[in-house]
C-alpha cells in the first residue's frame, strides 16, 4: 500500500551512528509502495569499489612511472612501473571474481560497446595491460637474464611499454567513473560531473602516495607534487558532490557513506599536507604520507560507492527528485 | 549518432536502430490494471513457461502480495494496494459502519520499517520484513480520535520489465548478453552473460536482478521463444481478464488511448498511462500500464530516464579529467630539479 | 571460409561489418537465441484436457515431447475459458510433472513407525481382503423392526470431486454391489 | 452472495468483466471485501450468516412495492395456488412452522401442503431421518394430486394463497430489520433492492451467482431457496442473463453429484432405497408419485435402465431387475456421521480417500483425524503424500499425545494416482457441461486411475467370492463388470457409452433419455447424461473452437440435459410462447412450424403448444400444460413456497447460526430448529443466545479460500510456485479489532473455539470492517483454510477450529459461520494445548448439551439432542 508520507528518507530516525530509533520529526511527503526500493541496489560488493581503487592506483602509478622513467628516477620509475602492473593484477582478479560467472569473463571481448562503460573500460584495460605488464617485467628481471639478449631486448621495450601505458592511464582512471554515473543509481549518475575528477584525482593521488611509499624521497619530488595537484583536485571534487542541490546530495552527506569521506578527506587532506612539508625530508613521513593518500583514496572509493547503494535502497531517492522534475515540468509546460 | 536517437529521445524504430532489417513490428505489453484481479496467474504462467525457480516462501504482509518486486526469479510481480479513497464511482460500503481510523497507514509502516534492515534494503525479491524487536508503530486504531474512515479502494496490478525503447540495461550489458531482439523487445541471452551484474544498476525501474545461486542476470523475456514461433507471451495468454494485452505496441497504444478515455467518462478521473509516451525519459515503454494512481504507489519510478541519456556529456567530463590527469602527470616532472 | 566464419561468430567483427555498429541488436545476438523456438511448437503431440482444480472447466492443450508433459496451457477455442487459466490452472505443468508425484505404493502396518514399500499387486490383494473382511463384520441383513437393509456399515469412502464421472460411476456401481452405502464426497463439504 | 468469484473462479471472473464493461452493474454482499469486491461497484458488508434476513428484505421490499414481474409470477409460479388451512407460518409461531415436534426436533410436512387434497398428519419423530429431503433425489416429494387441480386464485388476493402467505411471511423483514440483523445501513441495503428490481422485468434480467458461502451452513438450503424466490419473483429464471449459479469448487464436484459418490443418492438424481421400499414399485411410486406433472414421470424408464446396466442379464422383469440388491438406507449416513462412528469404534473398520484430505480438508479435522486413527485399514489414494495418510505421525494429536504412532493400530495403504493429464475421462463443469479429456502420457510407476483401481479391485473381489453360495455375495457375482479394456483398464469411452445408455436389441447407444425404456431393453447408467454418447460419438469430446460458433457454443462438449444451456428456458417466453422482449428473446414458439425454437435447445416438449391443456387424469409428462415452464416440477411450477421436499420449513427463514453471538431478533426461535447437531463431548458447541456465556467467543469467525491454494492444499501446498504466493497461514482483523485485542500486524495470533486453538499471522486491513448489530458492534474475522502440518508451507489445520452442525435437508455442515476469540502470540503447544481450551470451555459453561437445546420458540420444552452412552470428555 502506498505509505504516504512514510519513506525512509528524512525521517529523521537513523542518527549518524547508524543506529535508529523512533522519529519525531515530520515525515516527508512522497509516496511509496510498502517504502520498498524502487531500484535494485547494485549487485557489486567489496570487489568494485576495492577495483575502483586499485585501477585508479595502477593508473597513477603508471603515469608517474613513465615520468620518472623519462626523468631518469629510477627508483621511482621501479616503484611506479611494479606497483601499477601489481595494482593491474589485484584489479583483473577482482573484477574477473566479481562476475557472477567467472568463467565466463571473457564474454567480455565479444562486443565494443561506446554505450557501455564496462565494455570501454575492458578495452581500456586489455590494451593499457601489455604495456604495465612489459615495463613491469623489465623491472623485475632476474640479475642473471638481465644481459642476455632477451633481457636487453625487453629492457629496451621497457620505455615505449611505459609510455604506452601511461597514455592510456588516465583513460582508466577516469572512466571508472562513467562507469559508476552511467547508471540509474541516483547518487552515482546525479554527481556525473564531479565524479571524473574525485576519481583521477583520487587515482593520481594514490599513486603518488605509492610513490611516496616506496620511492626514496630524493626521487619522489613528482610523486610529492602529483600527490598534492590530486589530492585537491580529489578534494575540490568532492567538496563539489557534496554541495549539489537536492535531495540525493544526502547519499553522501549523511550516515556511513559521509563518514567514509569524512575520514577520506582528512587523510588525503593529511597526506598532501605531508607531501608539502615533511615528506620533502623525513622518509618516514613520506611513507606516512604516502599511505594517508592511499588509505584516502581507498576510503573515497568505498565512501562513493556505498553512498550509491544508499541512494537505491531508499524510494525518497528516486521518488522525490522524479515527483519535483515532473512537478518544475508542469509549470514551466503550463 | 545521437542524432538519429539512438540514445535518447522518441526512436520510431528501435529494432531496425539495432540492426534489424526486414523485422516484424514492436509488439508489447498493455497491462490495464482497473481490470487486474490479482490473481496472479501471470506470475505463475510465466514461471512455468520460463522455468523459474522459487524465489522465496515469505509472508510479506504487502496486501496480498507476497513476491515483494520484480527480480530475477520473478518476472510477473502482482502489486496490492490498500487505500482510503474510492476507486471511480465505486462505493466500498464503508459509510455507517461503525469504522475507526484506516491502518493502511500502520500496516504499511510495519512492513517498511522492517524491510529496512532487511538484506539490501529490501530490493531482493521475497525478502521478508524482519522482525525489528520493538514497536515501531501505534496499534491501528488505536488513535487519537482520528477520523473514521469512510473509503476504501483495493488496486491491483501486474509489474513487468518495460522493454524501454531506450533500455539502461541493455546499453551498459559489456558483453552483448542483453540484445534487442527483431520485435524490439530487451532480451538477456543466458548462454552469454558472465553476471557482471552492470545491468542491474542501469535499469531505471530495478527490474533486472542477478539470481545468487546461478551468478547470471536475469528479467522478462517477453517469450522471446514464444514469439518467434508466433505465440503470445505466456502472462498474456493466462490472463483471465485480459488485464495484459499483448500485440503490436501501435494498436496497443491506441487502445489504450480509448480504454483512458472510457474510464475518464465513466467516473474514474484517477486513470492514468504510464509508460506509454514515446517523448518520455526512456523514449517509451515497450510494456506500459494504464493506473489508477500515481506510479510511485505501485512501485514505479514517476520520471524514469535512461541513464544513457548524458552518455556523451558524461565521456566528455571523464575526458577533460583524464586530460587534466595525464597535464598534471607531466608537469609535475616540468620542474626540472632532480629532487 | 574458415577464417571467415570464425570472424563471423564474432560479435566486434559483425559491428564492424553490418548494420549494428553500436553492438544493442542483431550483432550481438548469439547462435543460440538466433535458433531459438518455443518448445510447445516442437511438442510430439498435443493432448486437449480441462483443468482438474475448480470447477469452472477451462480447457487445457497438453504439449507432450518424448513421453513427457513440457507444456500446460489454455485452449483459445474454449468459449468457456478462452484460452485463459488462474494461477493453479497455470500450475498444472508442476502439479502433474513436480517431484512431490508419489511413485510407489506405500504401507504403513498397524502401529509401524515408518512407511514401507509394498508391490502393487500384493497391495491390492491386501485391500481385496480387507475389504471383504470388513464388509463382513458391518453387515446387516435386517434393521430392528426386520426390514430388508442388506448392507455393511463396515466401509467407508470419501472423494470423488476430483475423479471423472466414469470413475465415479464405477465406484458408485462396486460399492452399491458390495452393499456398502457411506460413500461420499466433497459435494458433502 | 456468498461466493467471491474473482479468488474462487477467476477464469469464469472474466464473463463479469465482460459484463461489467458492456454497463452491467456488479454488487458484493459478503463479510469480507475481497477481490470481487474490489471490482464490485457496491461492496455490502453483511454479517456472516444473515444472508436470508438480508434477502427477506428484498423480498418484502418487492412485494410491499409491488415490483415483481407479475405475467410471470402469475403464470409460471405457484404464487396463484392455496394452501391449506391447517397451515400455520413462522408469524403465527414464533419463528416455527406448523408441524413441529420439539421432541424429534423434526418437522410433520402435511400442513404445509396445497389446498386441495388433504394430506395424511405424520407423527414427526419419523420424519426426520424416515422421510427426509435426502431421500428424494432432485424430484423432491410428490404432492398429491399436482397435475389435477389444485386450488387457485390468479389475482393473487386469496388470503391463504402462496403470493400473500409470502407477503405475510417476510412482512417483518423491514429495512430496519435488516439494519439490525445483517448489520447492513438502510439506506445501503436499499440501494440494492432498487438496483435489483430495476434491472428485472421483461427487458433486463439480473444473475445471482453464490458458491459455498451459502451452501455450509446450518439453514444452508434455505439460503438458495431465498435467492430463488427473488429470482421467480423478478422473473429472472429460465430467461438469459438471468438465473441463479452455483459456482463449485472442484473439477468435477458436478459430476461426482450427478453421478453421485453420495450416500443418499443412485446416478441421475434418483433417490437410493431405503427401508420402506420393498420392491420397485413402491420405490418407483415414491419417485414419480401417482398424478405429478413432469419429467419424473419416466422414472420407471430411468430406474430400470440403470439397474439393466448395474446387473446386465441378471436382471429380468421377474426379479424385479434386481433392485433387491441395492442397500437400504435409513438415516444420515454422511461423511461426518461416519467419522463419528468410527471414533466410536466397532462400526466401522475400513476407509477409502479418494483424492481427499479430510485430515485438513473436513470440518472438525481432530474428530476426522481421531476416527482415521481408530480404523482396521485406510486406504489413500493421491497425487502426493497428504496429511490423511500420515497422520499416525504428524498430526497434530501426536503433539497433544491423543495419538501415538505406537499405539495406533490404523493399516495405511497409500496408492498414487493418476493425474488428469495420465487418464481419459470426463469432468462435469461448474454449468453442468461434460467435457472429455484425452490422455496425453501413461502415468508412470505405480500411479493408476481410479478406474483402473476400482475396476482391478472388483475382478479380485470377484475372484474371492466365485462359487459362493451366501445370497449376500449376489449382487457382486452378478455385477456387469465386463467393459471394454484399453490395455489392463477399462476403456473410459466405454464406461461413459454405458452411462448414456445403450438400446439391447440394436447394441446402439441411444440419443437422449427419451429413448429409455422401462422394459428392460435399455440400459443407462445415468439418464440425465444420455444423449452424451449419441449416435456413438462421444458428444463430450467435441472441441468446435468459438471461433466457429454461435454464441450458445453447442458444439463444445456436451452439457446435460440434452446439451441444453439454460434449464427451463421455456420461461424466457411468456405464458404464449412469444419472447418477453426482443432484447431477451431465447426461446420461442414457432407458430408455422409447429415447434418450439431459438437459440438454445427449448427445455420443453419440442411439439407441444403453448395453449396446451393436458387432459384430465394425465400424469407425468403428458400432464404438463402448455405453460408449465418448470418441467421437473411435480406441478410444473416454480415454487415460491415449497409444498414439501424441505425438512425445515417450506419459506426460508432467517435463523441464526448455531454458533452466534446474537438473539435471534425476528422470532423466539434461535436457530434453525431442525438443524442437524451431534451433542458429544468430542463435538463441543460454542454457547449462542439464549444460552449464557456467548460473550466468551465475541467474534464471528468465516473461513474462506485464496485463488492462490486449493481446497485442502494437496494440489497447491505442495507447488513451489503456489506455495511462495502465499506463504503462510493468517487471520485476517479489522483495525478496529486489532486496537480492541492488541493485535500487531504480522505478529502471531491464535484463534480459539472451544474445540481447539490455531496460531495464524495477523493482517491487520481495513478490507475487514466491524458492523453495528442491533446497537453493539460486532467484529468479524476470516482464515484461509489451506494449511496442514505438511507441505512446503505448513499451518495449522484451520477446520480444526470448527464443530459439526449440519443443515437438515443436505447434511453439509456450517462451516461458514462460527464464534470465536482471538488472542495475540501463539497458543500453548502440546498437552497444554488441550488445558487451554477446556479452560475456555470452562468459562463458557460449555458441556455436552451445549447447543443442542435446538428449540428456543415460546412454550417449547428445552429438550437437550445428545448422543447417549459417550465416553467421557477429554480432558
Amino acid at each position: 500500500m502506498s505509505r504516504e508520507g512514510a519513506g525512509r528518507h528524512g525521517r529523521g530516525g537513523r542518527d549518524d551512528d547508524g543506529s535508529r530509533e523512533r522519529s519525531m520529526v515530520p515525515k516527508a511527503t512522497f509516496r511509496s509502495y510498502y517504502g520498498r526500493p524502487v531500484l535494485k541496489p547494485p549487485v557489486w560488493e567489496w570487489k568494485v569499489p576495492a577495483y575502483l581503487f586499485t585501477g585508479g592506483l595502477s593508473a597513477g602509478s603508471a603515469l608517474l612511472a613513465a615520468g620518472a622513467d623519462l626523468t631518469r628516477r629510477p627508483e621511482l620509475a621501479r616503484a611506479g612501473r611494479i606497483g601499477g602492473f601489481g595494482a593491474l593484477l589485484v584489479s583483473t582478479y577482482l573484477l574477473v571474481a566479481d562476475l557472477g560467472r567467472p568463467e565466463r569473463f571473457h564474454h567480455m571481448l565479444r562486443v565494443a560497446k561506446p554505450s557501455s562503460p564496462m565494455s570501454m573500460g575492458t578495452w581500456i584495460l586489455v590494451a593499457y595491460g601489455p604495456g604495465s605488464a612489459l615495463a613491469a617485467a623489465a623491472e623485475l628481471l632476474p640479475a642473471g637474464v638481465r644481459a642476455s639478449l632477451p633481457g636487453r631486448l625487453l629492457r629496451m621495450a621497457a620505455r615505449p611499454a611505459g609510455l604506452s601505458a601511461a597514455l592510456l592511464a588516465p583513460g582508466l582512471a577516469s572512466y571508472t567513473a562513467v562507469l559508476l554515473s552511467q547508471t540509474a543509481v541516483p547518487a552515482w549518475h546525479d554527481a556525473r560531473r564531479e565524479l571524473p575528477f574525485v576519481f583521477t584525482g583520487s587515482a593520481a593521488a594514490s599513486g603518488a602516495g605509492l610513490g611516496m611509499l616506496l620511492a626514496p624521497v630524493a626521487e619522489a619530488g613528482p610523486a610529492r607534487r602529483l600527490g598534492v595537484v590530486g589530492a585537491a583536485a580529489e578534494l575540490v571534487a568532492s567538496r563539489l558532490v557534496d554541495r549539489r542541490p537536492g535531495l540525493v546530495t544526502e547519499a553522501y552527506t549523511t550516515g556511513r557513506p559521509h563518514r567514509l569521506r569524512q575520514a577520506s578527506e582528512y587523510l588525503t587532506l593529511g597526506g598532501a599536507l605531508t607531501a608539502l612539508t615533511l615528506a620533502r625530508r623525513s622518509r618516514a613521513a613520506a611513507a606516512a604520507g604516502g599511505l594517508a593518500l592511499l588509505a584516502g583514496s581507498v576510503l573515497q572509493r568505498f565512501g562513493t560507492f556505498e553512498a550509491g547503494v544508499v541512494s537505491t535502497k531508499d524510494p525518497a531517492y528516486v521518488v522525490k527528485p522524479q515527483r519535483e522534475r515532473l512537478a518544475a515540468r508542469a509549470e514551466g509546460g503550463g | 549518432m545521437t542524432q538519429d536517437n539512438s540514445f535518447y529521445g522518441p526512436l520510431s524504430d528501435p529494432a531496425g536502430n539495432a540492426g534489424h532489417t526486414d523485422h516484424p513490428p514492436r509488439v508489447g505489453f498493455f497491462t490495464d490494471t482497473s481490470v487486474c484481479i490479482g490473481c496472479k496467474a501471470c506470475e505463475v504462467a510465466c514461471k512455468e513457461w520460463n522455468a523459474i525457480p522459487e524465489d522465496g516462501i515469505d509472508l510479506l504482509g504487502m496486501s496480498f502480495d507476497n513476491t515483494g518486486m520484480l527480480g530475477a526469479s520473478s518476472w510477473r510481480h502482482v502489486a496490492f494496494v490498500e487505500q482510503q479513497r474510492p476507486l471511480g464511482r465505486q462505493d466500498a460500503g464503508l459509510a455507517d459502519l461503525p469504522v475507526g481510523p484506516s491502518s493502511t497507514q500502520e500496516t504499511a509502516e510495519v512492513v517498511a520499517d522492517a524491510l529496512e534492515v532487511a538484506k539490501r534494503g529490501g530490493g531482493d525479491l521475497g525478502t521478508a520484513p524482519v522482525d525489528l524487536g520493538f514497536p515501531s508503530f501505534d496499534l491501528p486504531g488505536a488513535g487519537t480520535g482520528a477520523e473514521a474512515r469512510t473509503e476504501f479502494r483495493w488496486l491491483m496490478s501486474s509489474d513487468v520489465c518495460k522493454h524501454c525503447t531506450h533500455a539502461g540495461c541493455l546499453d551498459v550489458c559489456p558483453t552483448g548478453a542483453l540484445f534487442r531482439t527483431e520485435f524490439g523487445t530487451v532480451v538477456v541471452q543466458p548462454d552469454i552473460c558472465n553476471g557482471c551484474g552492470y545491468c542491474v544498476s542501469g535499469c531505471p525501474y530495478g527490474v533486472i536482478d542477478r539470481r545468487p545461486d546461478d551468478g547470471r542476470a536475469w528479467k522478462c523475456t517477453m517469450c522471446y521463444d514464444r514469439l518467434r514461433d508466433g505465440m503470445e507471451p505466456a502472462c498474456a495468454k493466462a490472463c483471465p481478464t485480459d488485464s495484459i494485452q499483448y500485440g503490436p505496441l501501435d494498436e496497443l497504444r491506441e487502445r489504450a488511448d480509448r480504454r483512458l478515455a472510457q474510464l475518464h467518462e465513466a467516473g474514474v478521473t484517477e486513470a492514468q498511462l504510464y509508460g506509454r509516451d514515446p517523448d518520455d525519459g526512456v523514449g517509451g515503454d515497450g510494456a506500459f500500464f494504464l493506473l489508477l494512481d500515481d506510479p510511485e504507489v505501485y512501485g514505479f519510478p514517476p520520471d524514469p530516464v535512461v541513464p544513457t541519456r548524458d552518455l556523451m556529456s558524461m565521456w566528455k567530463h571523464a575526458g577533460v579529467a583524464a586530460s587534466a590527469l595525464l597535464a598534471a602527470s607531466a608537469a609535475v616532472f616540468l620542474g626540472g630539479a632532480r629532487r | 571460409m574458415g577464417v571467415k566464419r570464425w570472424l563471423d561468430a564474432w560479435p566486434v567483427f559483425r559491428q564492424l561489418t553490418g548494420t549494428d555498429p553500436l553492438g544493442r541488436g542483431k550483432a550481438a545476438q548469439s547462435a543460440r537465441s538466433a535458433g531459438l523456438g518455443s518448445r510447445t511448437e516442437s511438442a510430439d503431440r498435443v493432448a486437449g484436457s480441462v483443468c482438474p482444480y475448480c470447477a469452472v472447466g477451462c480447457a487445457q492443450r497438453v504439449f507432450v515431447k518424448d513421453e513427457k508433459v513440457v507444456q500446460i496451457e489454455g485452449d483459445p477455442a474454449s468459449p468457456i475459458s478462452r484460452g485463459r487459466l488462474c494461477p493453479k490452472g497455470s500450475a498444472s505443468k508442476q502439479l502433474v510433472t513436480g517431484p512431490q508425484r508419489e511413485q510407489r505404493v506405500l504401507y504403513r502396518p498397524p502401529y509401524g513407525t515408518a512407511w514401507q514399500e509394498l508391490d502393487l499387486d500384493t497391495a491390492m490383494d491386501m485391500v481385496a481382503d480387507r475389504v471383504l473382511d470388513a464388509r463382513r463384520k458391518g453387515w446387516q441383513d435386517t434393521d430392528e423392526d426386520g426390514k430388508v437393509l442388506r448392507r455393511t456399515m463396515g466401509l467407508a469412502s470419501l472423494g470423488g470431486a476430483t475423479l471423472d464421472n466414469e470413475e465415479n460411476y464405477l465406484i458408485k456401481k462396486l460399492f452399491t454391489a458390495l452393499g456398502a452405502l457411506q460413500i461420499e464426497n466433497q459435494a458433502r463439504i | 452472495m456468498g461466493s467471491n468469484m474473482a479468488e474462487a473462479h477467476p477464469v469464469g471472473f472474466q464473463w463479469v468483466m465482460e459484463a461489467k464493461a458492456r454497463g452491467a452493474k456488479v454488487f458484493h454482499i459478503d463479510p469480507r471485501f475481497t477481490r470481487t469486491s474490489a471490482h464490485a461497484d457496491q461492496h455490502v458488508t453483511i454479517r456472516a450468516g444473515t444472508d436470508i434476513a438480508f434477502l427477506g428484505g428484498v423480498i418484502n421490499h418487492i412485494l410491499t412495492h409491488d415490483l415483481d414481474f407479475r405475467e410471470y409470477v402469475t403464470a409460471y409460479t405457484n404464487a396463484p395456488y392455496l394452501l391449506s388451512e391447517r397451515y400455520q407460518d413462522t408469524e403465527d409461531l414464533d419463528g416455527l412452522f406448523s408441524g413441529y415436534d420439539p421432541y424429534t426436533a423434526a418437522y410433520d410436512a402435511s400442513s404445509w401442503s396445497y389446498a386441495s387434497v388433504p394430506m395424511e398428519e405424520q407423527p414427526g419423530r419419523l420424519l426426520k431421518e424416515v422421510s427426509a429431503p435426502y431421500q428424494h433425489g432432485a424430484g423432491g416429494p410428490f404432492i398429491e394430486g399436482a397435475a389435477g387441480g389444485i386450488e387457485s386464485d390468479p389475482t393473487l388476493e386469496h388470503p391463504r394463497c402462496v403470493f400473500q402467505v409470502l407477503k405475510r411471511h417476510f412482512s417483518r423483514y423491514t429495512p430496519e430489520m435488516v439494519e439490525r440483523i445483517c448489520g447492513v445501513p438502510q439506506e445501503l441495503f436499499q440501494e440494492v433492492c432498487r438496483a435489483w428490481t430495476e434491472n428485472s422485468g421483461r427487458e433486463r434480467t439480473t444473475a445471482l451467482v453464490y458458491s459455498v458461502g451459502w451452501t455450509q451452513h446450518s439453514v444452508g438450503a434455505q439460503f438458495i431457496r431465498a435467492g430463488s424466490i427473488v429470482q421467480l419473483l423478478l422473473g429472472n429464471i429460465g430467461r438469459p442473463g438471468g438465473g441463479i449459479f452455483a459456482l463449485r469448487g472442484h473439477a468435477s464436484i458436478q459430476g461426482s453429484t450427478d453421478v453421485p459418490t453420495l450416500f443418499n443418492l443412485l446416478p441421475g438424481y434418483l433417490p437410493m432405497p431405503d427401508v420402506t421400499h420393498e420392491d420397485l414399485t413402491t420405490y418407483l411410486d415414491g419417485v414419480r408419485g401417482r398424478g405429478q406433472k413432469g419429467f419424473w414421470g419416466a422414472a420407471d424408464a430411468y430406474m430400470v435402465s440403470l439397474l439393466k446396466e448395474y446387473w446386465g442379464d441378471a436382471a429380468t422383469a421377474e426379479n424385479d431387475y434386481c433392485f433387491d440388491y441395492l442397500p437400504r438406507i435409513n438415516g444420515d449416513h454422511g461423511t461426518y456421521r461416519t467419522v463419528m462412528d468410527m471414533v466410536d469404534g466397532g462400526k466401522v473398520f475400513g476407509y477409502f480417500l479418494l483424492g481427499q484430505n479430510p485430515a485438513v480438508g473436513s470440518a472438525h479435522g481432530r474428530l476426522q483425524r481421531l476416527g482415521m486413527a481408530n480404523l482396521d485399514w485406510l486406504v489413500v489414494r493421491d497425487l502426493a503424500m497428504i496429511e490423511s495418510a500420515t497422520f499416525w505421525k504428524d498430526a497434530p494429536e501426536i503433539e497433544t499425545g491423543e495419538i501415538v504412532t505406537e499405539r495406533c493400530r490404523t493399516e495405511v495403504f497409500f496408492f498414487p494416482a493418476a493425474s488428469h493429464v495420465e487418464k481419459a475421462g470426463t469432468f462435469t463443469q461448474t454449468q453442468r457441461m461434460l467435457q472429455w479429456r484425452d490422455k496425453a502420457v501413461e502415468p508412470s510407476g505405480d500411479q493408476r486411475s481410479e478406474l483402473w483401481f476400482f475396476h482391478q479391485l472388483g475382478v479380485r473381489l470377484k475372484e474371492r467370492l466365485a462359487g459362493s453360495a451366501d445370497e449376500r455375495d449376489r449382487p457382486l457375482l452378478d455385477l456387469a463388470w465386463d467393459y471394454e479394456t484399453e490395455g489392463d483398464e477399462p476403456s473410459p469411452s466405454d464406461v461413459l457409452r454405458h452411462i448414456n445408455g445403450i438400446d439391447l436389441r440394436t447394441g446402439r447407444t441411444v440419443d437422449g433419455y427419451l429413448d429409455l425404456k422401462a422394459d428392460g431393453s435399455t440400459v443407462c447408467g445415468c439418464w440425465i447424461y444420455s444423449g452424451v454418447y449419441a449416435n456413438e460419438t462421444n458428444q463430450s469430446r467435441r472441441r468446435t473452437s468459438r471461433f466457429e460458433t454461435g454464441p450458445y457454443d453447442a458444439e463444445w462438449g456436451w452439457t446435460w440435459p440434452l446439451n441444453r444451456r439454460v434449464l427451463y428456458n421455456r420461461a424466457s417466453a411468456d405464458p404464449q410462447g412469444r419472447p418477453w422482449s426482443e432484447r431477451k428473446k431465447l426461446v420461442w414458439w414457432d407458430a408455422e412450424a409447429g415447434e418450439w425454437t431459438g437459440r438454445d435447445t427449448p427445455d420443453f416438449e419440442k411439439h407441444k403448444p403453448p395453449d396446451y391443456k393436458a387432459p384430465a387424469g394425465a400424469s407425468g409428462i403428458e400432464a404438463l400444460d402448455g405453460d408449465d415452464a418448470f418441467i421437473m416440477m411435480r406441478d410444473g411450477k416454480g415454487w415460491l413456497f415449497a409444498p414439501a421436499g424441505l425438512a425445515d420449513g417450506p419459506l426460508p427463514t432467517h435463523y441464526e447460526p448455531h454458533e452466534s453471538p446474537m438473539r435471534n431478533l425476528l422470532y423466539g426461535q434461535q436457530g434453525n430448529p431442525v438443524r442437524k447437531v451431534y451433542g458429544r463431548p468430542d463435538n463441543p458447541s460454542n454457547p449462542a443466545p439464549p444460552e449464557a456465556h456467548s460473550e466468551v467467543f465475541p467474534y464471528v469467525f468465516t473461513a474462506a479460500r485464496l485463488t492462490e491454494h486449493h481446497t485442502a492444499g494437496a494440489m497447491s501446498r505442495q507447488l513451489p510456485y503456489l506455495a511462495e504466493l502465499q506463504p503462510e497461514l493468517f487471520v485476517e482483523v479489522s483495525p478496529e479489532l486489532a486496537a480492541e485485542r492488541g493485535l500487531r500486524h504480522l505478529d502471531w495470533a491464535h484463534v480459539v473455539t472451544s474445540r481447539t486453538a490455531v496460531d495464524a499471522r495477523v493482517v491487520v486491513t481495513d478490507r475487514m470492517a466491524p458492523l453495528r448489530v442491533d446497537g453493539r458492534v460486532v467484529h468479524q474475522v476470516w482464515m484461509p483454510y489451506h494449511w496442514g502440518p505438511t507441505g512446503l508451507t505448513k499451518g495449522d489445520v484451520v477446520n480444526d477450529l470448527i464443530g459439526v452442525v449440519a443443515d437438515p435437508n443436505v447434511f453439509i455442515q456450517e462451516s461458514k459461520v462460527l464464534t470465536c476469540d482471538v488472542r495475540p502470540g501463539r497458543r500453548p503447544r502440546g498437552p497444554a494445548l488441550l488445558e487451554y481450551v477446556a479452560d475456555y470451555r470452562r468459562r463458557a459453561g460449555i458441556t455436552t448439551e451445549t447447543g443442542t437445546r435446538i428449540a428456543t420458540a415460546g412454550g417449547h420444552i428445552e429438550r437437550a439432542h445428545i448422543e447417549p452412552d459417550r465416553p467421557e470428555e477429554p480432558s
